[in-house]
């Protein structure tokens, strides 16, 4: 169970306690109360979280990609935040967190749809639900925006519009369900706190398959232009950063030790897997790069998210250390061994570091070492759990994800024709330059 | 006339403009090019890869002067832009049929 | 009423209810209770607030005009945030919420000047008055910084800041005075939750007359430059839609249910807007645009505004649909029909906007369209009120900006020279260059 | 003593005033209760303050250097943020703010390096001490990367990197200490509030050492390049002056009426020395620049930072006014007459600026001139204190630092070749360029 | 056949295209570049310190062109890009030995 | 001596780069330029109107070589720039009356 719904099942227990103790007094509302704290750190979290798509995310591919394509990133970014919100409002939250009835282990039901029901004063656990909504759809925003990296520069826009709606509802919106929303994982106990699987292996997964659907940039791998943008990278990594302030430690659901212990371990990891990607680079080329040290800590980032309510801080120097060494490997792997042109490394920093960060959660969680200790299963069968966690999500995201790609090459192709990829999306799909400097 | 095209190296702009100035030089034009040459571009790495740059930054002065001045031009040229390290760049020197002042429509030595 | 203000009366009519129940114990602090949930939570608006403006704002402009002058948008925009902060301490606040005696209805009294006896431990509702000023002080930086959009890349810097001193004081405080502080149309019933009348009608109106009295720039309105960096329009516009979260968000001042909705609703409509403008350029042109599906949600945010404290998620959605399709139109019809070169299209796209959405508040605000009820008045009497505050800000801003402007004229001049506006404000104004960037 | 120290002690101190009222109710935790809305405003603090470095501090900096050399400084800046946050958890923080038992005047002890002994529970006054740890580490973070501006254009990696983890052990620890963590200078009653002293009179300090050890960048002061992208400025001190919401706000360590004042008179001060700098300008080069009204701003904000907890608005006025005239002097006093290429302004700005605010504070905080009055020393005596303060402060940095760059020489040498200064650190060092636009 | 450059004022190029359209120019080449002359250049301010920029925008135009119609093509440059302030620039006219069009193969005139 | 000026498109550039240093050429200057010719540019969209752009990005290549090579240069950049679509672009050749490297002071041959 992650500490997500531990929390919103805390007031229930608590309320139970107390009212053994002093029934009269909470027999009517202790589970159900505002509290305007958390609150006011869950509105905050989820503008942190909605910063790290727009602007952090498409700065940080933006920056990544030739020249003649930055806005096309930009714009895919922008387009999925917007599709998604509309979709999560019409039936995606519903269906993550409102209750399946008989099937609720696969899929939740249509009773919230348009947040039907859902007024001013609904709660869910201490907090308004339309907060609990917004914070939760400014992570169903990311992860789809997230496998805009796999399909960089060569995309036909419509196929972005088409995958989006498409993947959202049939791999995100399930996945969801099940870690995060009363669904099987979640019941066998798998521990993913603020996405690992539910953000993280899904979208990694399903970069690599649209990848290898999609087939490679012209002159892929060795004739890739390098970044065209570095300091963008480097705004987008810094807005991606604090805004897992919110990802992680929002994912508290509360303003207290839990939510600070959260960042703390978030931030040590980014930190620690920045510095061990810069010294690595350091010691094979001589030359330390920005683009490397801020790919670090991104990595340290989606490691560390599964577990960043379980592990303690020297845990999270480990999970650090551990990302930068699998994801760089796992770089060099992808492409040069697969040649996958997953273009802007989405499964080699955000799957291998999310289904890394949900294995290692089993035991640096446990309190021997240094973890908070949360899970009542022996490390090794922690350890089993998570594994199945991760076998299932990434499967069932590759065939899924596998499906949708097909479909949507049959119904409207996947890929520009070579002269638009050539001259750039951003005028031959957008009609627009990105610098006009003179 | 001539014109005289020449490839320098991009911080050896400002000794080479005084230095012409100093000649009686009145007017140059400037652009920033692209050179490939004997010297060799530098590494650059992304991701774990590193990546080979062919091009290296140059800049580029036109100018186009009488045929009295011509080898000074080219001397001093030569002179200013010298570090004596590899790719210090060329001068190139070009017949100049014809030239117009597009303010008063003068020409010839009088444009210049 | 608008929320905002309902909410600041809230402890006061909880404090009446109570004292009924247990007058001994809330006799003396009920009503001036400092909430530190919402303390935080505005605390924390003020910062998304100010973000809007700086960098936000700027940025969103700045990528919209030639890259030579780029650096005097943002300089506008720096400087106006300056100079309001200063005014709005000197006087502008007290002149718009502090107490205006018998003339009450028309401005408020200068006691608040300097914030004469607000110390650390005054209240305003329930959070520290300071709190509230600084808050209320990121709007009025705001809303003449959207007035930049209509005479940028041709005014002098002199009538600038000319221009800011005086319509701050003569148009945004008397306006805000009139919706919030005790005036005569929030005494009307006037509903206005974060600034549909206050902000975006008053920038809107006044960038037309500004525009109209600069004159067109060169080669307007065929030959005129496109954005010179889109991205830089992106980067603004997702800084003004995660602000935005504080602004409407905030004009709850309040961590609660109410704070939630209003973000809901705020993003919702964003969202759709921009969806809706994507699909027009995508229908008429081929090709959607990255600055229209950004321009698209600032419309949809503009909308919103002055209702998101009283509409529905469904609400939320025809908001933005509404707000694209209006707002779109309106731009063509300023542009080609009227031939006023506002520039950046601040009254086709606030203006018109803000309007827009201070006349649906009346519908979607009742609770038949799904809306949270909060007006005492029919559906129709509310639009007439509605109707009422739209005619009154539009005419009163229109002739004191006029008056502003001959003055200006009168004193310095408004429009540089022609040499000048070719060459562009960056280096002629300021002396600058906004990229050396070999 | 700090209000920060002050906060902290006065839980105690109304626990123990409580005590005589009804000790049976307060007797257990009264002294020791977490309080949310204090923990939703410092995370969110924490956020801000982080924001500030990543990426505000680098974009300001990037902005002011050549294009050549912007990815260097974000380099630098970002490689910053990381190794200080490690150290901060191995040791930074416990010796800075952990019990030195008989050495406590001059520094704290070992007992909680890797955060011993501080799990999920640990408070810290209302907070999570894992929370006052976070926000602590953004101040120690963002002091050494100020020193940044000293070194830029010329320095080696490797050298900044043995550099801040030298400097930051051996100055910022120690110096925290003494001010804020118990040490002698706190307890002598050394009044600095958010870090005029800790902060920007070490980097300032640091800065001007440095500059001198390493010499000027070739051309120096005449022939230096101007800013190669201003805009990078404008959007780096933007985010700075948001940032600066937590850092003087958080520093009231609660949400409250003192945080609004906080920000109320450092918002007063930064966009009062914005104008006054921008009307310097103007007076003298008949141009106001971009880049001297956000100098002007942050030179506001320095200035105000030890006084943000003790001073009004109107004082706030009076520190804006003064920032601009010193630090506008100081720039081209250190640059000119002392010929000490600090490239970036380091000392002129903050140094000078925050030991101006530091002096200032004595007079300014009497209630006599609108302050809060929260010493109990008279002013003479206050500003005697804050005196010593300063020379002790600017003289063991001095000291240190000088110490710190012969050692570096000797390790590995501070400056690169000539060649690499020429063609730029971006490629020379790190193997990247900045825009590869076409 | 001439090769003609042209260096004008940035924001005369529209005019300039046109007008050489007119005359019936079907190509031409065009380039950023720095101009160094009589004009002078700005003040840039930095932190309470001046700085003079000497180098001024300018746009270079390339054209190869069939003999006949240099002179046209000469006169329509200069009227064209004419301002009369200081700074409108200048026209060279150069020899041109060969011209060729990639995509065909052509030479001479018709390559043009 | 011939000065060759050859416009082609932007990424042609690598493949006739290695044409050319495959022929034995050993230096080359590139540069960004905007070129206006048969091939049309694209439209614009910006809030409801349409721009159409006139000039499309082109590369710039010119390289001075012996009179011996000056035909299969020509030859080797026709054929290494060429898709045979629209816009593929032109080769000029000048006569070049002196060339000096600058970090040597050699003339000639000898300098290219
Ligand atoms: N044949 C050539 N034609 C045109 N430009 C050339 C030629 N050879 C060299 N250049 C230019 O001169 C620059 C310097 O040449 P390079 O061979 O690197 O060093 P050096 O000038 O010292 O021999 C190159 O980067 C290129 O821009
Ligand atoms: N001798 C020259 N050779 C090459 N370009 C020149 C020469 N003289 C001037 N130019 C170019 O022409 C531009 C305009 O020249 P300038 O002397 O400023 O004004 P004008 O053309 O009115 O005499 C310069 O900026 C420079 O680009
Ligand atoms: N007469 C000319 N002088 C200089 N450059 C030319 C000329 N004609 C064409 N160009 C350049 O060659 C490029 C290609 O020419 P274009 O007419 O579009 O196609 P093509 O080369 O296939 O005939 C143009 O974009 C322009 O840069």
């Amino acid at each position: 169970m992650s500490l997500g719904a531990f929390k919103r099942l805390l007031p229930a227990t608590l309320f139970g306690v107390l009212c053994l103790i002093a029934p009269e007094a909470f027999a009517q509302t202790a589970a159900a109360k505002l509290d305007g704290a958390n609150t006011a750190w869950i509105l905050t979290s989820t503008a942190l979280v909605l910063l790290m798509t727009l602007p952090g995310l498409a700065l940080f591919y933006g920056g990544l990609v030739r020249a003649q394509n930055v806005l096309s990133v930009l714009m895919h970014c922008f387009a999925i935040a917007c599709i998604v919100s509309v979709l999560w409002l019409v039936a995606g939250y519903s269906l993550a967190f409102g209750d399946g009835g008989s099937v609720n282990k696969w899929i939740g039901g249509l009773s919230k749809a348009f947040l039907g029901g859902v007024g001013t004063g609904a709660l869910s656990g201490t907090l308004p639900e339309t907060v609990f909504f917004m914070f939760q759809m400014t992570f169903a925003i990311i992860t789809p925006a997230l496998v805009v990296g796999a399909y960089v520069e060569r995309i036909k826009f419509g196929a972005v519009v088409l995958f989006t709606v498409l993947w959202l509802m049939l791999v995100y919106v399930p996945v969801a369900h099940w870690v995060w929303g009363g669904g099987w994982l979640g019941a066998m106990g798998v521990q993913d706190f603020a996405g690992g699987l539910v953000v993280h292996v899904t979208c990694g997964t399903a970069a690599f398959i649209v990848a290898r659907e999609l087939g490679p940039r012209r002159g892929f791998p060795r004739e890739v232009q390098p970044p065209h943008a570095p300091g963008l990278v480097m705004m987008g990594a810094a807005m991606l950063w604090v805004g897992w302030y919110g990802f992680n430690g929002g994912s508290a659901l509360a303003a207290d030790g839990a939510a600070g212990m959260a960042i703390t371990v978030t931030h040590i990891s980014a930190a620690t897997a920045a510095v061990t990607w810069m010294t690595i680079e350091w010691t094979r080329h001589g030359k330390p790069t920005l683009v490397g040290i801020t790919t670090g800590a991104i990595a340290g980032l989606a490691t560390i998210t599964p577990a960043s309510g379980f592990v303690g801080p020297v845990g999270a120097i480990v999970f650090g250390i551990v990302a930068a060494l699998i994801c760089y490997g796992a770089v060099g792997l992808v492409k040069f061994k697969l040649k996958v042109d997953d273009s802007l490394d989405v499964l080699a920093v955000h799957g291998v570091g999310g289904a890394t960060g949900t294995l290692l959660t089993a035991v640096f969680g446990a309190t021997a070492f240094g973890g908070l200790g949360l899970s009542k299963l022996s490390i090794a069968g922690q350890l089993g759990v998570q594994a199945i966690g991760v076998v299932a999500v990434l499967g069932f995201t590759a065939v899924v994800t596998l499906i949708i790609c097909k479909v949507i090459k049959a119904v409207c192709g996947l890929r520009v024709e070579d002269e638009v990829e050539i001259e750039g999306l951003d005028i031959r799909s957008h009609g627009e330059r990105a610098y006009l400097i003179r | 006339m001539k014109y005289i095209i020449a490839i320098i190296k991009p911080f050896m702009l400002d000794p080479v403009r005084e230095a012409l100035t100093d000649l009686g030089v009145q007017g140059m034009t400037v652009s920033e090019v692209k050179g490939f040459g004997r010297q060799k571009g530098h590494t650059e790495i992304y991701r774990g890869a590193e990546y080979s740059i062919d091009f290296l930054p140059k800049t580029k002065i036109e100018l186009a002067v009488a045929d009295e001045i011509e080898d000074r031009v080219v001397e001093t040229l030569q002179k200013a832009a010298r570090t004596e390290k590899i790719g210090d760049g060329k001068v190139f020197v070009l017949d100049l049929k014809e030239a117009v002042r597009i303010r008063t429509g003068e020409t010839g030595g009088e444009a210049l």
